[in-house]
């Protein structure tokens, strides 16, 4: 895709590779290489490594500690840290509650929690999705109800990934239950060490601990928790959900994992003799799962672009969430087909050295692989992804 | 396939009276009992391994057909006992055996006190006159509990091959693991073990045959367990959309998860009846065996695999918790197609065949 | 598949082998290898050879003229039929109408009909759908009002298979516009040679007439053209429409075409030398066609023992259009993959002797090919066959 | 692909010119110009043959993605004018030429005078001294109407590789056909033609790569051309559902059908983008280049085709008649999925080279 690329832009991504090159620990990248859910205190050290660098926050504008960057910027940034193994930034922190602060947030809300997300010194969760509201936001039923100096927070909140080591929540709370589903809806920033938060793991098909039930017994907030105006929650967290629709893509990350897979293919035996990658049915399905990779980069590509120039996102942004879940899971279940009776195993006898490439790799890639029956759920379930494509854009 | 009436009664009364036990004592049931040598013993007492064995050996026929109810109602509550080796597997190789040897070991098969593990074959071979085993097997289910391994040997080609049935204390370096699905396998690595003249059970291309059929109704059984817990995941899916209620209406309502589910159910009835067809080839010449099996196998792999994934797809979140049921179907389903030769292989093997 | 079948199956597998290699005309085959749209006169010939022989009507009960076959037997037939390239048998005369006839028709009715269906010398065509009702039979406009001695035709009808040389048209119409849609329906026997009838031809993606629109203006019919009793006739179609499910899968026409198409797999030439079948990813689609191809000759055959048995069938009965309807499509996909450029070209410069196999049949599997694209439209498309899995079998 | 704002404006600009032009006078169109050189000559009246051309020659500066515009246009009316080799292919041809003698070819070429088609190699070879052609082409568009033939030769290889430039006067048997999408087209014949010495346009090395520039550009060509079928007949469907009531509501209304028409609505954005990554590396260095033609050419064979596929599905019986045109859509996709290359053959390429 080098055509797409400025000679300008190449040398950015030159810089940024070198410095990640000579900055990311060793160690933090074998561990993202070798499975997924990574501690608070794995993210917060590249966090703080990139904050030093000014580059943290790197979509947030200048004016908010942002480096200034254009989307495609941005882009290589990300495709280079994907490339060098980094650990993911904080999705909710860096990609969500910070746009929306300095969006919708007020002057104290800003400084008091800007800092602390650009440097990864506090962490932050989401507490939109309920138990009984799965991709249905209208229907939430967590209260907040106000009262002298603030608001008491009644409700439960579900899919709380990361809960367990986040310092705050940004929650989605029905104020007022006079109006329509969605008007009545606002946005807070709870203390998760406030009294009456509670929390319980919620163990995925992996059998990991990302994400967690949250309960929210008679929390209270104070008035400055309020993010915006009362009642307009709706509005901000639609916002949040749709500005950072090219992250929904994980292109880069999927190339990534992509490219590790070829490697692997190329390394374990295949039925035939060989590599599993001297297959020419295995070489076709790398090939055809390519293809549709390549193409999700570009269509990333079309909306970072039209962002870029400061044109409205074209019709192609609504697609990203599914295509790129879609092959993330294609991506894991060609890894299965690759790994075999490796794949299944939970652990091996000799991973010390000569277990060959399957063995080290695979219980990475069976967690992930697991893991990843989720990405076409979460943010908007893929189905309901469709209808709105089908809606909106196609106006049916 | 074309089973008689008299067949399918049969069939029903043994599917009924599994599923109450498997559904009183598996892993999922709070009244599960807890010593898995005891829970084989009520099994044996059920008569589950006189099924496969035949007349002459104190069993009632030699119908797969019905080791596939057992094993299809052990795949629906998940089951992680070993049955596949015992149900299936060991009495072709018993009755390979001459009477006065295969004899002791049937009837122990049949009180729950002989209980067989299949040791795949990744490259064994016996070297030194034919009586030192060595190398690696592929990974075997139920090692843990079993009195005795069934393990074939060079067993790609009639020459050089044997199939050998190993008592359990035999020497071997153990590279055990839990597998995704939570059971427990292993892969042995024998280095120049002694192998006594009883223990080989047969040699060349008796021992190549016997070693295609026990690969074949190994693929068959793993794909009936498969079938089971699709089936089951299938039933629990579709009541969970009728009570769950989203934007205003059952889950059950809505068109797109109607036809997701209509599509799972599809490749769940295309999945039996090619298991249908492999239970009856069990019995018949090897060339359909082997097409049969490998069908199935490769059917339960992807389409078998995607009916399940679309499941999950349909619960939402609770479908990707390890509390809910159907995500542990998924990782049964995947297991099984790792297990007895990829999805890749048998399709390979399939096609050249055709 | 060969474990299925008794002895006795086996012997009379052989038998129908014999007979038919003895007496299809040899010119037939060929035409029936060529293309897909066989001329009445065509089939109207394969028709009296197995009347001849007692088998044209091989389903129907021997009160009927039927052989008395099992369900197994007639699978059996239609299979060697298939393998043999035999014409197939009219779907509406002996499959269809001959069914209806024979369990809703009067004593006069079945004395006047079933013969010529028999023996191939009238031809019917199907009157149920209409230009805006497509799958949605309660909606039909087509009316029936009751005259003196008989009832007067009014509408059209769309997808007249065959309407352009059928004697007679088996016509659903509304004789009671005052109850709910489904109840106030009749069935009639329709002249295509009656005053008011015409035909207007519907040229298909293929480029061949096949089907047509009928209008039918004020057609009279006697009284004793209604088949069993007034406003009953949305029974009686959906008994027909449910008759001969495991005639939807069209299995036996799939498995040879899908041998067919093998073997000239095994003749052309592939991208990378030797033949298309020797390239190992078109070796493994076809595998994987023909692992789904066995599986539904299997539900088949379950189904039709189900039937032989006297059981009421099982829910697999219901997949069955689903399933067929998709694997015709994706052989002839696979078709147009292996014959590349040659499956393109409606003409072809040397068929006569050295052109090679792909130009001889190109012609045949392009037409087949986009005529395809009919079938999970066609005899309730498969959209609304899921919905009805969804909710009879499923109970959603 | 990263188009600046005012090239964005150009392009606008060229495609309401050429949308109003093509949808006047194309083969659905009442108004239609019956002669198709008439018809040509207006369209170089319109200056598309220049957008491909070089400066040097009288161009305007060599866009490939200018020319994708119109070849998208013509796409959505399912043009069967053979514009591909004027637009894309004849510009780089004449650029390897010597300026006087590509003077009058690319002076005639905007003029409607000269007409290229492109006769793909399929084991051409050039005899005795290299001046005698033989051997058969693969099939070539717009055979009709040309006046110039583009002949690469042994372009498996750069040893022994020519490109020529024949008069289409030149002895060939022609195996001329109508290809399914109504289209004519033939495969080209010769059997030891003179070649004069000023028909070939390069040889070796420069004719290797050249040939290869071509085949990527007819295959990144047709893909365009498909692309804007493809985008037309869901523009098409989706309108026809809206209109088309059954079981009491539109069809646009049904979860399914909205569910497919946004798959395809994917599957149709993303063929967009290779595009967008073709056109641009068509101008690049060879490798990204044949990587970004074979992803391109690949796509729309797979899922550019099962897009259009499920439009007709939507549409139900109106969807398989000859006079609607969904159906058109369809075929002007599966001939292109057979010219230029194949599918698999672009697969392999596309895996090869990564």
């Amino acid at each position: 895709m080098d055509t797409f690329f400025s000679d300008a832009e190449q040398a950015f991504r030159a810089e940024v590779r070198a410095f990640i090159r000579a900055n990311l620990p060793a160690d933090l990248a074998a561990r993202v290489r070798a499975g997924i859910h990574l501690s608070r205190v794995d993210m917060a050290r590249w966090n703080a490594i990139l904050d030093a660098k000014g580059w943290a926050a790197h979509h947030w504008p200048q004016a908010y500690g942002g480096p200034g960057w254009t989307p495609i910027q941005r882009f290589l940034f990300e495709a280079e840290c994907a490339d060098a193994d980094a650990p993911p930034l904080s999705v909710f922190g860096v990609y969500l509650v910070g746009p929306t602060l300095y969006t919708f947030g007020s002057a104290a809300q800003k400084a008091a929690y800007l800092p602390g997300i650009r440097s990864g010194d506090t962490f932050w969760c989401q507490g939109y999705s309920e138990p009984n509201a799965g991709s249905d936001l209208a229907s939430l039923k967590t209260t907040a109800r106000k009262v002298e100096g603030g608001y008491v927070i009644d409700g439960a909140k579900a899919w709380t990934t990361e809960g367990h080591f986040a310092d705050y929540m940004i929650c989605l709370a029905r104020t007022n239950p006079q109006v329509k589903p969605q008007a009545g809806l606002s946005l807070f920033i709870v203390d998760m060490t406030a009294k009456g938060v509670s929390l319980q793991p919620v163990i995925t098909i992996d059998g990991a601990h990302s994400v967690n039930t949250t309960f929210l017994d008679a929390v209270f907030v104070p008035d400055d928790a309020l993010i915006g105006e009362v009642d307009k929650g709706w509005t901000y967290a639609k916002f949040l959900l749709s500005h950072e629709r090219t992250n929904n893509a994980q292109v880069h990350r999927s190339r990534r994992e992509f490219t590790r897979l070829k490697d692997l293919a190329r390394q374990v035996a295949g039925p035939a003799g060989g590599s599993v990658l001297d297959d020419p049915v295995f070489q076709r399905r790398f090939a055809a799962l390519d293809v549709e990779l390549s193409a999700l980069e570009v269509t990333v590509l079309r909306v970072l672009a039209d962002q870029t120039d400061g044109r409205e996102p074209g019709p192609e942004a609504s697609i990203l969430k599914v295509i790129g879940s879609e092959l993330q899971q294609r991506i894991s279940e060609l890894a299965m087909d690759v790994l075999g009776e490796e794949g299944i195993r939970q652990s091996h006898g000799q991973v010390d050295g000569d277990a060959g490439p399957a063995a080290t790799e695979a219980a990475g890639w069976a967690e992930r692989h697991l893991f990843r029956r989720v990405v076409t759920i979460y943010a908007g379930a893929n189905e309901i992804q469709k209808t709105i494509i089908a809606r909106t854009v196609l106006g049916m | 396939m074309r089973r008689s009436e008299h067949r399918r009664e049969e069939d029903a009364l043994l599917r009924d009276s599994a599923r109450r036990f498997l559904e009183d004592t598996n892993a999922w049931s709070p009244t599960r009992a807890g010593d898995p040598q005891a829970r084989w013993r009520a099994m044996a007492e059920l008569g589950w391994f006189a099924l496969g064995l035949p007349d002459a050996l104190g069993g009632i026929g030699g119908d797969p057909a019905q080791c596939m109810v057992i094993l299809e109602e052990a795949g629906r509550v998940l089951d992680d006992a070993p049955l596949l080796a015992g149900l299936l597997l060991a009495p072709p190789v018993l009755a390979a055996l001459p009477l006065e040897a295969a004899q002791p070991l049937a009837d122990g098969l049949q009180a729950g006190s002989v209980r067989f593990a299949y040791v795949p074959d990744a490259g064994l071979r016996l070297g030194e006159g034919a009586t030192l085993l060595s190398g690696r097997s592929r990974l075997a289910l139920g090692i843990d509990l079993a009195t005795h391994w069934i393990v074939p040997v060079g067993s790609g080609s009639a020459n050089g091959a044997a199939l050998l049935l190993l008592p359990a204390s035999a020497a071997a370096a153990r590279d055990g693991t839990v597998l995704m699905d939570g059971r427990t396998a292993a892969a042995l690595t024998f280095a120049d073990l002694p192998v006594a003249p009883d223990a080989v059970v047969a040699r060349g291309e008796a021992a190549f045959e016997l070693a295609a059929l026990i690969a074949d109704a190994a693929a068959v059984g793993a794909s009936a367990e498969a079938l089971g817990a699709a089936d089951a995941g299938l039933a629990l899916t579709v009541s969970y959309l009728k009570d769950r209620t989203q934007f205003g209406a059952p889950l059950a309502s809505f068109q797109a998860v109607q036809h997701m589910m209509a599509e799972s159910f599809c490749e769940i009835a295309q999945m039996r009846s090619l298991l249908m067809w492999a239970a009856d080839a069990l019995a018949g010449p090897a060339g359909e065996r082997a097409r049969a099996a490998s069908a199935l196998k490769a059917y339960a792999g992807v389409q078998g695999l995607r009916a399940v994934a679309r499941c999950i797809q349909a619960s939402g979140g609770i479908g990707v918790t390890q509390e809910y049921r159907i995500g542990h179907v998924y990782k049964r389903l995947q297991t099984h197609a790792a297990l007895f030769g990829s999805t890749q292989e048998h399709l390979a093997r399939f096609g050249a065949a055709a």
